[in-house]
């Protein structure tokens, strides 16, 4: 399964929605302000790292550089809209709106 | 492979629009096929033929507007236009309102939905 | 059915707040005439929605506690309300309109990966 | 007391245009005044003529309309407006366009400023 | 000051911000989904509590009765819209959307 | 001037996802012409509109970061950042496209309370 999260974890409970019910294996892929959460440095990695521990982490790179961000959390794989294509033809998808 | 895209927020005030697009070129450039694309809350505010945004801006409307006459089938959510406004004589050529069935009848026949919201 | 599809809603809104919830409920009567395998979650805020005793009166909004219990006439075999986010809110199944299924986030999401679609409102 | 009410977001979509509304008319009934109604962003989406909600639900747009021809000053954002597709053919009777000025104006002039959004 | 939040407490960060800003002596008014805060036995309780210590708390009474709350935390008073008027005419207010 | 008000506009939200954040910078610079004391705070999910670097050409959607540099010229005189909400984003003032003033959140709420009036984006 494909989960994506366009809404800012700072802000927002979605991811933290989504991570609990992510199954073992499962890529969330951030978009949007979803993107925030990879950004190295800032409180909401060590959720993200535990998070990895379980599933894999993708944010859209067009989104991380509309926001300036230059340092992702390790591990996390950036991807454009044809990988977000391909994430989609090889899973089925949830959106966490 | 073919793909239902949802759209819930509207256009500019929230990036759906933008990222739904996005994706869909990527996906038709991959060779994938788009069965509907349905807009349904606030998404339905993507049909607006009589907006007027910004000379140095995109233009979301123009650009769905292009995708429908391009052969794409577009249907905003009926019940959801009318709360909110919009209505035949406002609709972009190459958009269409119809009822939910559109929706449950694109997603039964797709390999995927596709939400942006 | 050979073809019928497993359809989740997965309901995360509050009620009245914003429309999200309503017009997710409209979906859902829809999809019912498709006869496929239908299924809502109630995760987050959305557990919410099922309260009951909600008297919309004095907002002045049309309430729409009461669609829910029609849900399973219409073939919504599942309603299942998420353990966690149902008890972080103090809230047991006593609290609720309808009949639910309460299960816990590994559960939902073994569900979720059986889905055709997840429809999220 | 003179108030300045500020809507930003749309109708039905969210809470907001209601909670302005039981409150202005909470406010007149006890006597206050009410200097201007500004909808921005997506609240410019309450001054639509062309819906046509639910019947067994309330009128939100009716509702502002009446409160306009009662005499109180409703300004959607030309901004957000030409954005969104609000235009003054489909503007409610009672409702304006107009720009940001007029929010600065009333804010200015006003002893408090209520925002719902 | 007067501050209004009509956001869940538990899907969004505004009422955490309202609360980290509110003076001593102001009052928080819930309202819409923001009146879920004030609903007894959730656990935002211990945090709205804490809050409490040092700003007023009232909850919309229209709202509360729209969601079904029928048990507020103790201490918080509950207002109709007329109520709400009387904050505004009392305090200047900042809306915390 | 005798007359001139406080103005404060308290910014939450993050660009691009939505539009509020620049929407609300469109309001600024209108109040600008009013020649009042104007100020804006940076809470929470705000502060990432001052990040320096943003390039919106992948996302298709004009960015806006330079407007920022020229509030100053329009007649704010003060951008505030709220401490707490920078150092939980792991930003510092180096990532900032604008010089701004980093205050604590009881700093923020003493302005508050001086003001004719707080408008949020």
């Amino acid at each position: 399964m494909l989960h994506t999260v366009n809404k800012s974890p700072f802000g927002h409970s979605a991811l933290d929605e989504c991570i609990s019910m992510a199954a073992d294996g499962a890529t969330i892929l951030l978009i949007e302000d979803g993107v925030y959460a990879a950004k190295a440095g800032a409180s909401y990695e060590g959720k993200l790292k535990a998070a990895m521990g379980n599933v894999k982490v993708a944010a859209l790179g067009p989104d991380l550089a509309a926001r300036g961000i230059t340092a992702c959390i390790e591990g996390v794989t950036v991807v454009d809209y044809d990988g977000f294509v391909e994430l989609v033809a090889e899973n089925k998808m949830t959106a966490w709106v | 492979m073919l793909l239902t895209i949802l759209v819930h927020e509207g256009p500019y005030n929230h990036q759906a629009s933008d990222t739904a697009y996005n994706f869909i070129k990527a996906a038709l450039g991959k060779g994938h096929e788009i069965n509907r694309i349905f807009f349904y809350h606030d998404g339905v505010n993507n049909g607006y033929n009589s907006a007027d945004p910004p000379q140095d801006d995109r233009n979301i409307y123009k650009r769905w507007s292009e995708l429908g006459k391009g052969g794409i089938d577009i249907v905003c959510c009926i019940a959801a236009a009318k709360r909110r406004g919009l209505k035949d004589e406002l609709l972009m050529e190459g958009i269409r309102i119809s009822g939910l069935g559109q929706l449950a009848d694109a997603v039964l026949g797709s390999d995927r939905l596709v939400t942006f919201g | 059915m050979d073809d019928m599809k497993k359809i989740m809603f997965l309901m995360r809104q509050a009620p009245h707040g914003g429309i999200y919830s309503y017009e997710g409920l409209e979906t859902i009567l829809i999809f019912a005439a498709f006869e496929q395998d239908l299924s809502m979650v109630f995760v987050g805020d959305g557990v919410f929605a099922l309260v009951k005793g909600q008297d919309t009166t004095g907002i002045g909004i049309k309430g729409y506690i009461k669609t829910y219990g029609v849900l399973e006439d219409y073939g919504v075999e599942h309603m299942y309300v998420d353990k966690a986010s149902m008890e972080a809110r103090g809230l047991t199944t006593d609290d609720f309109a309808v009949p639910v299924e309460v299960v816990d986030a590994a559960t939902i999401s073994a569900l979720m990966e059986e889905q055709h679609a997840v429809i999220p409102y």
